[in-house]
């Protein structure tokens, strides 16, 4: 019944945050000096006709709130309206782009993770050697490399020296699908394992610091058990919200990785969508990602009521 | 190992690495446990009296910790010297023979585990129980020792009790083993009076019980007065002196011993001045070339300055490490 | 490795056998869709093209125009033209093509504004006679460039049904694509790839086509572009930049082959606001720059220095001689500095000025060099201004200006591509006083009667030695008041695996199609 | 002893009331949980002398000292010093006070900013009171001499200190304003005996030599029997018995302080003593049973009565005030048929 | 407390030679314009693509025949002024407000936080680009738009330190001597606070000179003629065939640079907290502060 209450309460929360959100770049787009009009005629000639035709077709004479209820009525009900430049249904373009980005979060997100926490706890348990000195170090270095330089210099690489490596073109199976995201979800989650990884190594260690490590041990558990039953369990906590939002920001990261390796998904819609000035494909991908990252901590949320007793559901 | 002693350190010294330099927190201290008796030890804070307890089990991180001297321990298969086990026999050692109390009872559990469960795991680490016999135990002891109710204190986790519940889970914790040795930290030192007392209590009647031998490490000397058998002070790392809890208080030899029991507030005391010791303990980052209290002392000489004093025995079961102890015993 | 045999395009051209022929085309856009109305960029050219057929074709060399869906045309007087169009020509969906969707076709373009109206500004109107199958063209004036008009995509056939059926989405990703052309489209994922299928509904013989498919892959990138091309995943890359050229040039299994097109480089000086009203103005940044440098650094190989008036040579084809001598006496900007202190002080601006330059991404490094070569001048100073390339036209085009009127740039450098081989289609399109306006081609804003009437003149004579004439005179008003300058033309350039072939058209534009590649020998 | 009632109090509490709210900033006010960590409590403090708060963890001991110094906002009642009423007082009153009320607290390492030194910190409140230099640092090397420590100690930081060097430094702080009350919370708690005693004997001679008014609260019976002249026990943020050291400790009337003072261990191991254990727990601060907060592990709770109705606050003679329907040595039957 | 033994010195091997190397950075950018052998914006028809170690060209030069040298040095010092700029913001704005929301909290809080959580509900790279769409790309956007971006973490964890500080004896003791809440704010808990933080800042440092370096290689960053690192990445990666020095030598400098902010944040990161310093074997360290050994060591048993 708590728990039941505290669902109800975020959903509610997150509803609200997302119109709120919404609502605002919406807005805060139609302040900028691009006109949506001039973006839709682009290249073709500009006649008082076509503005007035563009202008009812899309309601550009509406008050902005007005406009704004239209919109997010539409994409309630499903419908995410035409782009300002190619005229294109949203949701269309969105759909066969999102594959490829749900695919390289989940993958990038799954092996970062566990390399991360694999690498992190390794660290933390020869704290002080020179193999916690090597990993710690290792992370530091991944943490300091940009990652479109490792993109670009791995594609580099890859195109040289692994002859049949195929980056280009779509996929028509599974294989494939996975094929292409391998390697950019595999740079990807170099940011999981450097981020994440020191993460877990400096919570590893405080908690294997902490008096209640000594009682296990005093109690003469098997120090396996004392690692990962007590201190990993405890450790783990915090290091999973971490990873969550990692997750769900590393939705917009995807952008680089599909812009290097060419990857048809929504980070380079959204750059592209930028550039032109194309505000439905911006508002809808601001919106989508604020949604998953608003799911993402409500997932954590309820994770860490199922993980940590101590949480108050509030 | 004498007979009759369950536990024999000799010689003990513990040295620690530290950013700030090797500390000697414990720098040659002897002590014996009888079969079946509490054993105090008392003394200020930082003298060394947890890094002496802690070393029976071993307890101390390996890499930066640097024992030398013995520990002996006796239990029903025989003696062990504890500084010479492999880790498989120490895990055995560790909760079996020997068992440890903490002095805060909140962190010492972990926190995301239920109580019961905490108990119960080792039980099935230890003596191969399954999950139900496991807990059937756990409830039956929690019973025994008033954690009530048992079935449903046995789920609740550490931060859903007080402190006096959570030192007797603790208490249960290490008893639950039946072991040879308990070695109970500052049990009562975060709790209230009130709850002191329900401890205390607990503690002396567990033991009375199953004949343990207890370590009990107090800086309050009432709290000696009440459980102790014998005692032994302990000043900047080193035993000052070792006797029965009457003797310690009745004819106390070192002047350390003797400026502790004067500077306790008591009931009878009828001057509202009380006495203290000038000055303040040293600290550990180096070995003392005479005796570590001279600074303080007020029947030191110069030869307290330079030598080190050598444990002399004052009475039958009373020994102590000081040069004056004659001087002192006789005002 | 794990990566062998990878993608559904790794069939190769030249696999024996049965098995289809492919050919993987790899260019850095992705069209926007197929209606013949936005076929606006290369992207579309590249892929939508093959789709449709146009009234009449370009000859290979351009010149002329060849039958097509219309299989005769005849010019009935100085404003009348008629085409007889062919009969029994199927759609890709099977329907078969009437006088109905032609006219359809046409009208379409005129009557919603597309990109291509201002072909159809001279044409008064069209008619369709279903029995005879002739189409008759009524212009409003004599214009003697309406003769290859039906080659280019203006007269692209749609099917009228569907058209009309999918509205706004016509030709999209997701909506149908119907055309009479060779090929049809068959898959379009977007974001990535395009297919294009023969399509055995053609009227030609199929027998001469070689390529069954075409695979067109989106890499933004051009370098990783040209990595795939050099890891054998791309056979057919169209206009590379100077900057890869050498991955392609040292790639032995590709043949660079290149044709010199219509498209020139140049800066344009909005002449309607300060200071480049000022034509001394023009002339002293003009003499600032050295064309020759620019040519070579930024154009490359496959670069000629342009003159002042930017029109390459393949439309000079008329009277070369006649040409180069005009070009010669008139064309008089060669870096001097001497000479730019000269223009200043008889500019209003004898200490200098500033200006600012508009560019896109593309051209950065040219404005860049460009920058180095004005700013050396000592009183002139170039601010580069960055702006999106899907931007750079609404600029250009006036569509937007500050809250004056006024347009933002003072200047821009960017390139322009001729409809059809005849100057007219560069003259006209950059220096016509009918085009400065919003929408209009000529960004410069110039404008002057005697020229115009030059190039009235011109469109009016059908005898090509009167028309060198007129435009010869215009050229060297337009070489004198230097609203323009021309930096360099540059060739279409293609790199090709050597398993095809192709022979490239100056006319890329318009002519461009995959019938034309074919699996090398 | 008639002379306790003619003497002004310095300090007075009235009814004094604190509860904390446990969910912060709930949409729904209707089940807001409140920790009652002080109910009506009501206590004097005369000048010049020690009154010891005495009770167990958690049963508002130190709230009720922060009260008195408006560190925290009372919720209800009424807190007089030298006569006038500070319960609500401007900005500019407040800041006049902080300057006649100084604090102690239990921890002194704690107590001083561990990046400034100690004479940073002794400084400090003279500057921010506006007290000119030759003035506080006369001042200083006065109150060096006192607590008997070198002045070279100034120049440290707090961690290069000993915990009963810090405590003393602690108390010169709190001097160096000249105050007319010192709250000391658990001044010694958190020192070993061999330093405790030093604390202690400065606290009687602040008393003795400056005339010093102090509240002093500690949960140490031993302590406050030393130290103080009259002291309070309080029990879930009640107080249960008030009275001079003697009354409260030789003729105890309340359960609960003949329960505590019968749980301090021996003070010597042949000492025969009988504890009165008291069961359970202090029940938590959120659910205050109804009537006698003390009721659920009380020796003698008589149904009916202790958990009906709270035994309120009296006089049992010479000022010696006792919260319970049964106060001890008195005769049962009839103090329940006073009531 | 006669002889203070150190067991562990700011100076590892790693925080000197990577705090040698960033001096030597920053010194070089500060004097850019002295020490680069040409103008960076020169251009030298006659040295296009001149290859690395060629005369007079250290690093060879781009397209236009500009020295990469001069140009590597001079966008050093657009990269690091731009970092220092946005983690400038960063400190300026965040760490006052969150030390203001967690010493007040109350319904200021409430708003601040709910607007930060807001704010970094949008991924950082997001939240550049949307800015960016609404002013219009350029540097200073780019400044402003990392600078807000990394502001909420700031004042989060200003915030979550102060609230925990504010529990600190020393902080009542203020109050309760009269002090001003900014005299406790500032003068007290701010001290205690920012040294765990520096290292944080100095991390961002790194980030930051990513982050720009990001924006402008996707162009929405620094604008030509100016170039910053990510500019130099851009023109490399377009001039990659044509001489690859112009990609891999500023690669490796942005590499190296960030990844020395990182060790070196962490070298002072593990100063300011000594338990994660590595500490000495007992035999070294006896050896090296000529301790007499003493007794034979006993444990371990199994060794
Ligand atoms: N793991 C350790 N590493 C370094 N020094 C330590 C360690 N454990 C204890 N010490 C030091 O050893 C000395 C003795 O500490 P110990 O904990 O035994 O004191 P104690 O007598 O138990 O004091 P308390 O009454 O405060 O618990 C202290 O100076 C302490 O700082
Ligand atoms: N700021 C606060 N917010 C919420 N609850 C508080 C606060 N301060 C005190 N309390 C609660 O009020 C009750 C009384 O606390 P107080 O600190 O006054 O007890 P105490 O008698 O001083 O205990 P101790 O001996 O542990 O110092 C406790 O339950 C405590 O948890
Ligand atoms: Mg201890
Ligand atoms: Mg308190």
């Amino acid at each position: 019944m708590k728990r039941f209450r505290f669902i109800i309460k975020r959903l509610l929360s997150m509803i609200v945050i997302m119109f709120l959100v919404s609502f605002l770049v919406f807005v805060v787009l139609r302040m900028s000096d691009a006109d949506p009009l001039t973006v839709m005629i682009g290249n073709n000639q500009s006649t008082p006709e076509l503005r007035q035709a563009l202008t009812e077709k899309y309601h550009l004479d509406y008050p902005v709130h007005i406009q704004y209820l239209r919109w997010i009525k539409g994409v309630l009900s499903g419908d995410f309206g035409t782009d300002y430049v190619d005229g294109q249904d949203v949701k269309g373009l969105i759909m066969s782009r999102l594959p490829i980005t749900f695919g390289l979060v989940i993958m990038s997100s799954v092996i970062g993770s566990v390399i991360a926490v694999i690498m992190g706890v390794a660290a933390a348990l020869r704290k002080g050697r020179p193999s916690d000195a090597a990993i710690s170090g290792l992370m530091l270095v991944l943490s300091g490399a940009p990652s479109f330089l490792v993109s670009i210099l791995i594609l580099i690489f890859m195109t040289k020296y692994v002859p049949g490596y195929s980056f280009i073109g779509t996929y028509t199976n599974f294989g494939e699908f996975l094929q292409r995201i391998t390697i950019p979800s595999l740079i990807m989650a170099l940011t999981f394992v450097a981020m994440l990884g020191r993460i877990t190594r400096s919570n590893m260690i405080n908690q294997l610091q902490s008096p209640y490590i000594a009682t296990a041990a005093a109690k003469g558990l098997k120090q396996s058990n004392i690692t990962y039953k007590h201190a990993f369990h405890n450790a783990v906590i915090p290091v999973i919200t971490v990873a969550g939002y990692m997750i769900a920001g590393s939705i917009g990261s995807t952008v680089i990785v599909e812009q290097v390796f060419s990857l048809p998904g929504i980070g380079g819609l959204l750059i592209s969508a930028i550039e032109e000035n194309n505000f439905p494909i911006v508002q809808i991908l601001v919106l989508f990602m604020l949604g998953a990252y608003l799911v993402m901590s409500f997932v954590i949320d309820i994770l860490y009521t199922v993980l940590d007793p101590r949480v108050d559901l509030k | 190992m004498k007979k009759g002693n369950v536990l024999e350190i000799k010689d003990l010294s513990v040295d620690f690495m530290t950013v700030r330099g090797i500390v000697y927190a414990v720098q040659g201290v002897d002590l014996e446990v009888k079969q079946g008796e509490i054993h105090g030890i008392v003394g200020e804070s930082g003298c060394g009296k947890s890094v002496t307890s802690k070393s029976v089990i071993r307890l101390h991180n390996e890499e930066t910790t640097r024992y030398a001297g013995d520990i002996y321990i006796r239990d029903d298969s025989g003696e062990k010297d504890v500084l010479a086990m492999s880790k498989k026999q120490l895990r055995d050692f560790r909760g079996s023979t020997a068992a440890m109390i903490f002095q805060d009872p909140m962190t010492s559990l972990d926190p995301i585990m239920k109580a019961g469960e905490q108990i119960a795991e080792m039980l099935r680490a230890k003596k191969n129980l399954n999950r139900r016999e496991a807990r059937e135990k756990v409830i039956e002891m929690f019973e025994k020792i008033g954690i009530t109710p048992a079935e449903k204190r046995y789920e609740q986790y550490p931060f859903e009790m007080s402190g006096g519940m959570l030192q007797r889970i603790m208490i249960a914790m290490a008893l639950i083993c039946e072991p040879k040795l308990l070695i109970a930290d500052e049990p009562t030192t975060a709790l209230d009076v009130t709850i002191q007392a329900q401890i205390l209590k607990l503690i002396k009647k567990l033991q009375q019980e199953s004949g343990t031998s207890v370590i009990f490490i107090t800086h309050n000397l009432g709290v000696v007065a009440e459980i102790c058998d014998s005692v032994t002070v302990m000043y900047a790392g080193k035993a000052v002196e070792t006797a029965s809890v009457v003797d310690i208080f009745d004819h106390p030899a070192h002047p350390y011993t003797k400026a502790l029991l004067e500077s306790n507030p008591r009931e009878s005391d009828t001057e509202k001045r009380m006495k203290s010791i000038p000055g303040s303990p040293p600290l550990l980052y180096e070995k003392f070339k005479g005796c570590a209290f001279a600074p303080r002392c007020k029947y030191a000489d110069d030869k307290c300055r330079s030598c080190v004093p050598v444990t002399e025995n004052v009475s039958e079961g009373h020994s102590t490490a000081c040069f004056k102890w004659r001087e002192v015993t006789s005002q | 490795g794990c990566f062998n045999n990878t993608g559904s395009g790794s069939g190769s051209g030249s696999s024996g056998g049965n098995s289809e022929t492919v050919l993987r085309v790899g260019y850095t856009q992705e069209p926007s869709s197929f209606d013949p109305a936005d076929f606006t960029i290369v992207a579309a050219t590249l892929t939508g093209y093959d789709c449709y057929d146009t009234l009449l074709n370009f000859s290979h060399d351009g010149t002329t125009v060849e039958p097509a869906l219309a299989e005769s045309w005849e010019q009935v007087d100085d404003t009348t033209y008629t085409y007889k169009i062919r009969q029994g020509v199927k759609f890709s969906d099977g329907n078969e093509m009437t006088m109905d969707d032609v006219l359809y076709s046409l009208n379409r373009v005129t009557e919603d504004n597309y990109y291509m109206s201002y072909l159809f500004a001279n044409v008064d109107s069209f008619e369709a006679d279903n029995d005879t199958w002739t189409l008759t063209v009524h212009l409003k004036q004599p214009d003697s460039s309406w003769q290859y008009v039906p080659a280019t995509s203006a007269c692209t056939i749609v099917e009228k049904s569907v058209t009309e059926e999918q509205g706004d989405k016509y030709g999209t990703a997701d909506g149908k694509t119907v055309g009479t052309g060779p090929y049809k489209l068959s898959s379009w994922s977007s974001g990535s790839e395009i297919v294009l299928e023969k399509n055995e509904n053609w009227w030609g013989d199929p027998d001469t086509l070689d390529i069954d498919k075409v695979e067109y892959y989106v890499i933004e990138d051009e370098s990783a572009l040209a990595l795939a091309a050099k890891g054998g995943q791309i056979d057919f890359v169209e206009g590379m930049s100077n900057s890869v050229m050498s991955v392609y040039q040292s790639c032995q299994n590709f043949n660079i082959l290149s044709c010199e097109g219509t498209t020139s480089n140049y800066i344009a000086f909005n002449t309607a606001s300060k200071p480049f009203d000022d034509e001394w103005a023009r002339k002293a940044v003009a003499y600032c720059i050295d064309r020759s440098q620019i040519t070579t650094t930024i154009g490359g190989d496959y670069a000629k220095q342009s003159a002042v008036v930017p029109m390459s040579e393949s439309m000079m084809y008329m009277d070369k001689d006649k040409w180069d001598s005009t070009i010669a006496e008139s064309d008089v900007y060669t870096q001097d500095y001497d000479k730019v202190k000269e223009c200043l002080a008889k500019s209003k601006y004898p200490d200098g000025f500033e200006f600012d330059f508009y560019t896109t991404s593309q051209t950065q490094k040219q404005a860049e060099l460009l920058k180095s070569m004005v700013d050396a001048s000592g009183a002139i100073t170039m601010n580069l201004v960055e702006v999106p390339d899907s931007d750079i036209f609404s600029y250009m085009f006036g569509y937007k200006t500050k809250d004056n009127g006024e347009r933002y740039y003072n200047a821009v450098g960017t390139y322009m591509m001729s409809d059809f081989l005849d100057p007219m289609g560069m003259l006209k399109t950059l220096y016509a006083g009918s085009n400065a306006c919003e929408g209009g081609t000529n960004e410069t804003l110039w404008t002057s009667t005697e020229a115009d009437g030059l190039l009235d003149k011109a469109a009016q004579t059908t005898d090509d030695a009167e028309k060198m004439g007129y435009y010869t005179d215009a050229y060297k008003i337009f070489a004198d008041e230097c609203p323009y300058l021309g930096l360099y033309t540059s060739s279409d350039v293609y790199a090709v695996s050597d398993k095809f072939t192709y022979d490239p058209s100056p006319m890329f534009w318009y002519n461009f199609s995959y019938a034309d590649v074919h699996v090398a020998k | 002893m008639s002379k306790e009632k003619d003497r002004q109090p310095f300090i007075s509490v009235r009814d004094l009331k604190k509860y904390f709210c446990l969910d912060n900033y709930k949409l729904a006010k209707a089940k807001t949980r409140y920790i009652h960590a002080v109910d009506d409590v009501s206590f004097d403090i005369y000048k010049g002398e020690i009154f010891g708060i005495i009770g167990e963890s958690g049963s508002g001991k130190s709230t009720i000292g922060r009260c008195v110094l408006k560190l925290i906002d009372v919720d209800s009642g009424e807190i007089y010093f030298d006569g006038k009423n500070i319960t609500h007082v401007s900005r500019k009153e407040q800041q006049e006070l902080r300057s006649r009320m100084q604090m102690v607290f239990q921890n002194p390492l704690a107590s001083f900013d561990p990046k400034k030194t100690i004479r940073f910190s002794l400084e400090e409140s003279a500057k921010v009171h506006k007290i000119k230099p030759e003035v506080y640092k006369a001042r200083i090397k006065q109150l060096m001499e006192y607590i008997a420590l070198p002045e070279d100690l100034l120049t440290r930081y707090p961690k290069d200190l000993s915990g009963g060097q810090l405590q003393r430094l602690a108390i010169a702080r709190a001097l160096m304003l000249e105050p007319d009350f010192i709250l000391a919370d658990e001044p010694v708690s958190a020192l070993d005996v061999s330093v405790q005693a030093q604390i202690l004997n400065l606290m009687l001679d602040l008393k003795e030599d400056k005339g010093q008014t102090i509240l002093f609260i500690s949960h140490d019976l031993n302590v406050v029997r030393h130290v103080c002249d009259r002291i309070a026990v309080v029990y879930l943020g009640a107080v249960m018995e008030m009275g001079t050291v003697e009354q409260v400790y030789n003729s105890v009337a309340h359960p609960y302080t003949q329960a505590l003072i019968s749980a301090k261990p021996k003070e010597h191991p042949l000492e025969n003593k009988k504890h009165i254990l008291l069961e359970g727990d202090i029940p938590n601060a959120v659910d205050i049973p109804e009537g006698c907060r003390f009721a659920g592990r009380c020796r003698y709770f008589k149904e009916g009565l202790c958990d009906n109705r709270t035994p309120k606050l009296k006089d049992i003679g010479n000022g010696h005030y006792v919260a319970c329907h049964f106060p001890l040595g008195i005769d049962r039957s009839k103090t329940a048929a006073d009531m | 407390m006669k002889k203070k033994n150190k067991a562990g010195t700011f100076f590892t091997p790693v925080v000197a030679v990577t705090g040698i190397f960033l001096a030597v950075i920053v010194f070089v950018s500060l004097f850019a314009s002295v020490i680069a052998p040409y103008d960076p914006l020169a251009t030298d028809v006659n040295a296009i693509y001149a290859p690395a170690f060629s005369e007079g060209h250290i690093f060879g030069t781009d397209g236009l025949g500009r020295d990469l040298f001069s140009r590597l040095i001079c966008s050093a010092r657009t990269s690091i002024l731009n970092a220092f700029l946005i983690v400038a913001i960063e400190v300026v704005i965040g760490v006052p407000l969150g030390l203001i929301c967690g010493y007040y909290r109350g319904p200021l809080d409430s708003i601040v936080m709910r607007v930060w959580d807001v704010i970094s509900a949008i991924p950082p790279l997001l939240l550049s680009f949307i800015l960016i769409a609404v002013m219009g790309k350029g540097m200073m956007t780019g400044i402003i738009a990392i600078g807000i971006s990394y502001i909420p973490l700031t004042t989060k964890t200003a915030r979550s330190m102060i609230m925990t500080e504010k529990k600190a004896v020393y902080v009542e003791a203020c109050k309760s001597m009269g002090f001003s809440d900014a005299r406790i704010i500032f003068v007290h808990i701010l001290p205690n606070i920012i040294t765990p933080m520096i290292s944080q800042f100095t991390l961002d440092i790194g980030t930051a000179i990513t982050s720009m370096a990001t924006l402008s290689f996707l162009g929405l960053g620094v604008q030509a003629p100016n170039a910053d690192w990510g500019t130099l990445l851009r023109d490399g990666m377009g001039n990659l065939y044509n001489s690859s020095a112009l990609l891999f030598i500023p690669a490796i400098c942005v590499i190296l640079v960030t990844v020395s902010i990182n060790l070196f944040s962490d070298g002072v990161q593990n100063y300011l907290d000594p338990s994660s310093r590595k500490l000495p074997s007992f035999k070294k360290y006896e050896k090296k502060h000529r301790i007499k050994k003493l007794s034979a060591v006993k444990a371990n048993g199994e060794a």
